[in-house]
């Protein structure tokens, strides 16, 4: 009998395998059996990755490949650091998939069985990405990931937009990757090592130049998979044009792992050599973080493209996340996680419903769309949850997350952060609610579009099977469901309170790689403020609500009021920005990654 | 944007770019005064503990194997991708381009030549591929020299008989089967009680062929993989010209 | 020798810049190819063979192949297809 | 060994992922961004090849060396395969989709790669 700790590998080796034979029989079987053996592959590779979890929860476990074992301070092999959170996001890594397939069941076209072993090798790659312990390990399962990423978003290749899409982010993508490799080419000449633990404490307090470009480099490179703004051009893109079960795996999932692997390396490498200037960057951090909300706040709502309109709601809540990570402490990274956590089942549940529009009423524009979806009850009550989530409306689990971040930023000394919470959660509310009313409810006179919009998306079913079956309306239900049981689950959060504490402190890291053991500390509380997060969270949809009903009724209004209308018609500099030119994105890509190197270089380094 | 202004842009960033990673160069050690332990731990290790000679493969396929699982899951999504963007929809209608027929015979001599040639490449190939244990080589750089022996074929102009090797569905399961063989060798440790991918054969002597255990099997694996991706990519491109038939649009 | 290979080094940054630089396709495809051999050559004076092989096979023959297959699939849907070049207006 | 040369190569390979950028931002052909993306990988190589260089060392190939022996690093060429194997298949990815685009819109030219904006 292998003990549980034995299965560390299987959440990566299972799909992997699974997509190898699915591959080697892609040509024989047929749409059910090829969606049937995606399906049992994903579900045991979701046992396992529970099974994982329950092991983690009673200690971290490291596992050496190949049997490496290290030789005194020396790693010669590849370690997966098996966590409560590395486990944790395994596991809904694992659930997020399975449902994505079970939704694409026998109705996304899956060009000639290519979907399936895709989203299996997607798959496998992310639970590598969020197991690992090695920063070179870390590198190839980004590139895996990015591989997959790049193929599945260009699934319908009947139509230039995807093709255009799908080259837009394997470009920027594969720019990131480059500058993820150079800054571990540089940490591994400073150290002389490639496991996370042994580079930070060979790195020790050291911060010349190297140690912060390296830093630098890193995270931009990651930051460029979080869509983090001036790096998230290529989303939008992505996202308008991938087929729904995909724009899922990348909103809910892929964009949060970029921001796990910034938060990871920040506190497996670099905080003890950048603790001296924790302030400094925070700041840093804390401004990209907040322009990424008022940015992908502002774009969110003044789009008309359904799926774009979520895509930039991903940006504004992952702009949100880095600002929680910029808190630094264990409580941040708790509230981050669980924030991580409400945002992937909404935006998911967001995301289906989607396709199911797509699917039903044939367009994703939203004035094509205009009281087309009056007689589908469903997936109308399905919408309009999804933007009350949101909004972190009381039952929902993103107020845990919400008030956690209050409580962490009390202890950090900052203040103003639940504005930036109210404005991201009712700002992108308000664009589902607005989409949502113009819809399914009707109201309002003929809403504005935009550009985007008006570029014809072909529906990704045949048309004579109009029909909605179970397992369209179980992925969105169970999403939703999760999110609100969640809530109520107790114990949940003092699990991930005590695992942040590890996660984020170098020193226990360290000490876990080597020792296999792991020290807990004692946590602050985190409840008090739930209370005060849940008013925030009803005060947020209220709000929501008014700014759509300004945006909807707009004739109606006198012109002060037409707030919401204004808002819809965007701005020209950030409409020009999302210019869809590869170079342009790539420029900008520079830019970012050039201020933010600057910034550091002048700030960080003695 | 126009061009000009993005360029001017750029270079305003870009040369901001070189100073930064210049700054940051100066730290690194100096050139040819490389310190770091890592590699020399291995380098002094590597004969005895693996019983294989070359250093670079035995990181590549056993120290760091698992990075080379994931390397070569790259190819084959890669390769799936490819075969999905340009597959060819079933329901269309084709029509010939007439192209291969209006193409001229190639001269005697250059297939006379190019005969012994295959031969020589698909050998040194092979002979790459068996000692990658011990010379510089493997299963990689094997893959690609046989795939282009197969090139050869074409550039014979013989198209027929490419488009019969390459077109195949065995080549496709064998490269699934090439990157899922990876995955079941890593597994059949983990069924023995081991931790994935350790080394599950016997070490066998020094310089032998068969020596360094799992690197040689692994290697072959990863030959048979990257052989064939690279021969579907490559008839992925080429299928147009090869069968001469273009999408009736 | 540390000049040989300092000599080797600039060479390619020379021509990494030239690869860039050349705006016509094919050319550049040359230029890939030689910039390929000329990285391959520096492999092999860093005493890294095995880099260097996969680097002559990969860099400057499977590299500058793929390049050259993509245009000619081009070359020759502009050939067969005349109406597929008119394609449709984006704006 | 001259002061100038001790950051030789870690300055070409900087240079190099300059060049591979600013092919990218200023390209005016999708096949010639590729090819940029693949200068700027090999900025890559470069610096990894530099760092494990050892002046006076061999290769890592212990067929007629004994195993004592100075040797360069030989873990940076075992990622630097790694990295070519990604280059040459992220190239063929992006090729196909250049080729695709191609067929579906007529155009090589960024420029018109515009259906999504705003």
């Amino acid at each position: 009998m292998i003990p549980a700790s034995g299965f560390s590998p299987l959440p990566v080796a299972v799909p992997l395998l699974g997509a190898g034979a699915l591959a080697a029989i892609r040509r024989w079987a047929s749409r059910a059996i090829a969606d049937s053996i995606g399906i049992a592959f994903a579900s045991v590779t979701l046992i396992f990755a529970t099974l994982l979890l329950l092991h983690s929860l009673q200690g971290t476990s490291v596992y050496w490949f190949g049997n490496w074992h290290p030789r005194g301070a020396m790693v010669i092999g590849i370690g997966f650091v098996v966590g409560p959170i590395g486990a944790g996001l395994a596991t809904l890594t694992a659930l997020i998939t399975l449902l994505s397939l079970i939704f694409s069941w026998r109705f996304i076209d899956s060009g000639g069985n290519h979907f399936q072993p895709l989203v299996l090798v997607f798959l496998g790659a992310m639970c590598g990405f969020v197991l690992t312990g090695d920063i070179f390990n870390l590198f190839v399962f980004f590139e895996l990931m990015s591989t997959a990423a790049f193929a599945l978003c260009g699934l319908k290749t009947e139509e230039p937009a995807p093709l255009q899409g799908s080259f837009n982010f394997a470009v920027t993508n594969t720019v990131a990757a480059f500058l993820v490799l150079t800054g571990i080419a540089f940490l591994y000449a400073a150290t002389g090592a490639l496991n996370m633990a042994q580079i930070g404490a060979a790195i020790g307090a050291r911060h010349d130049s190297l140690v912060v470009f390296a830093f630098t480099l890193l995270t931009c490179g990651f930051f460029i998979k979080a869509a983090i703004v001036p790096f998230h051009l290529w989303l939008p893109d992505a996202h308008a044009v991938a087929p729904t079960p995909v724009c899922v795996l990348f909103s809910a999932l892929m964009v949060e792992l970029g921001l796990y692997a910034v938060v990871r390396i920040y506190f497996s490498i670099f905080e003890q050599a950048l603790s001296p200037h924790a302030s400094t960057l925070r700041f840093l951090l804390m401004s990209f973080g907040a322009i990424t909300v008022v940015l992908g706040g502002t774009m969110c709502y003044a789009e008309h493209h359904l799926k774009r309109l979520l895509a930039f709601s991903t940006v504004c809540h992952v702009g949100l996340m880095l600002v929680i990570f910029s808190l630094q402490n264990s409580l941040a990274i708790a509230a981050m996680l669980a924030y991580l956590l409400a945002h992937a089942l909404i935006k998911s549940e967001l995301f289906f419903t989607s396709g199911i529009i797509l699917h039903r009423l044939r367009s994703i524009s939203e004035r094509v769309l205009f009281r087309r979806g009056t007689g589908l009850r469903g997936t109308a009550c399905l919408w309009f949850i999804g933007a009350a989530g949101l909004a972190g409306l009381p039952p929902f689990v993103s107020m845990i997350g919400e008030a956690g971040t209050s409580q962490a930023a009390k202890i950090a000394g900052v203040d103003g952060i639940s504005w930036l919470f109210f404005f991201a959660g009712s700002i992108t509310s308000a664009a589902v609610l607005r989409a949502g009313m113009h819809i399914f409810l009707g109201a309002g006179e003929n809403p504005l579009t935009d550009r985007a919009a008006e570029v014809g998306e072909m529906p990704e079913t045949t048309p004579e099977n109009k029909k909605i079956f179970w397992y369209h309306f179980a992925p969105p239900l169970f999403c939703i469901c999760g999110a609100i049981a969640l809530t109520f689950l107790p114990g949940w959060q003092n699990v991930l309170r005590d695992s942040s504490s590890n996660f984020a402190n170098q020193q226990a890291y360290i000490h876990t790689v080597y020792s296999t053991g792991s020290a807990a500390s004692a946590q602050p509380e985190w409840n008090e403020e739930i209370p005060s997060a849940a008013m925030h969270g009803f005060f947020a949809f209220i709000f929501a609500i008014a700014l759509a009903v300004t945006s909807v009724f707009r004739a109606k209004l006198p012109h002060y009021l037409r707030i919401g209308s204004f808002l819809e018609r965007g701005f020209r500099p950030l409409r020009l920005m999302q210019s869809g030119h590869p170079g342009d994105y790539v420029l900008w890509l520079t830019i970012g990654l050039v201020v933010f190197g600057s910034v550091a270089a002048l700030a960080l380094v003695h | 944007m126009t061009e000009r202004l993005r360029a001017r842009i750029f270079f305003v960033a870009g040369f901001i770019f070189l100073a930064l990673y210049f700054c940051a160069a100066l730290n690194l050690p100096p050139w040819g005064d490389y310190r770091g332990p890592y590699g020399d731990f291995i380098s002094r290790m590597v004969v005895y503990q693996r019983h294989a000679t070359d250093a670079v493969n035995a990181i590549n396929y056993d120290y760091r194997g698992f990075d080379t699982l994931g390397e070569e899951f790259i190819l084959f999504t890669a390769v799936l991708g490819v075969m999905m963007l340009l597959r060819r929809r079933a329901d269309t209608a084709t029509r010939e381009a007439n192209k291969i027929k209006e193409t001229r015979k190639l001269s005697i001599s250059v297939q006379v030549v190019n005969f012994p040639v295959f031969f020589v490449t698909v050998v040194f190939g092979f002979y790459i591929g068996l000692h990658g244990q011990l010379t510089p080589g493997g299963g990689f750089q094997a893959g690609v020299i046989l795939a282009s022996a197969l090139l050869l074929v074409y550039i014979c102009e013989n198209t027929e008989a490419f488009q019969r090797i390459t077109s195949h569905r065995a080549v496709e399961v064998s490269e699934a089967l090439g990157a899922a063989s990876y995955a079941l060798i890593g597994l059949a440790a983990l069924c023995l009680g081991v931790p994935f991918l350790t080394n599950i054969l016997p070490l066998g002597t020094t310089g032998d062929v068969f020596s360094g255990g799992n690197i040689a099997l692994i290697s072959a694996c990863v030959g048979v993989e990257v052989t064939a991706a690279f021969l579907l990519v490559i008839y992925s491109y080429l299928e147009e010209i090869v069968t001469g038939e273009v999408p009736e649009e | 020798m540390i000049w040989f290979g300092a000599i080797l080094l600039l060479l390619v940054a020379i021509s990494g810049f030239a690869v860039v630089c050349t705006r016509d396709v094919t050319s550049q495809v040359i230029a890939l190819s030689f910039y390929g051999l000329l990285m391959a050559l520096t492999f092999f004076f860093f005493q890294a063979p095995d880099v260097a092989l996969s680097q002559i096979t990969v860099g400057a023959v499977a590299l500058p192949l793929m390049v050259m297959l993509a245009i000619s699939r081009m070359k020759f849907r502009k050939a067969h297809m005349p109406d597929s070049s008119s394609g449709e207006e984006h704006d | 060994m001259p002061h100038v040369l001790a950051s030789l190569p870690y300055f070409v390979a900087g240079w190099l992922f300059f060049c591979g950028l600013y092919g990218l931002t200023t390209s005016r052909h999708l096949v010639h961004a590729v090819i940029s993306l693949a200068v700027l990988q090999s900025s890559t190589y470069m610096l990894l090849l530099g760092i494990g260089y050892r002046t006076g060392g061999t290769a890592p190939v212990f067929v007629d060396i004994s195993p004592g022996r100075l040797t360069v690093d030989p873990v940076v060429q075992a990622l630097m395969l790694t990295d070519i194997v990604v280059e040459a298949v992220v190239v063929a990815l992006l090729l196909a989709m250049v080729v695709k685009a191609y067929e579906k819109s007529g155009s090589v030219s960024p420029s018109d790669l515009r259906t999504l904006r705003g």
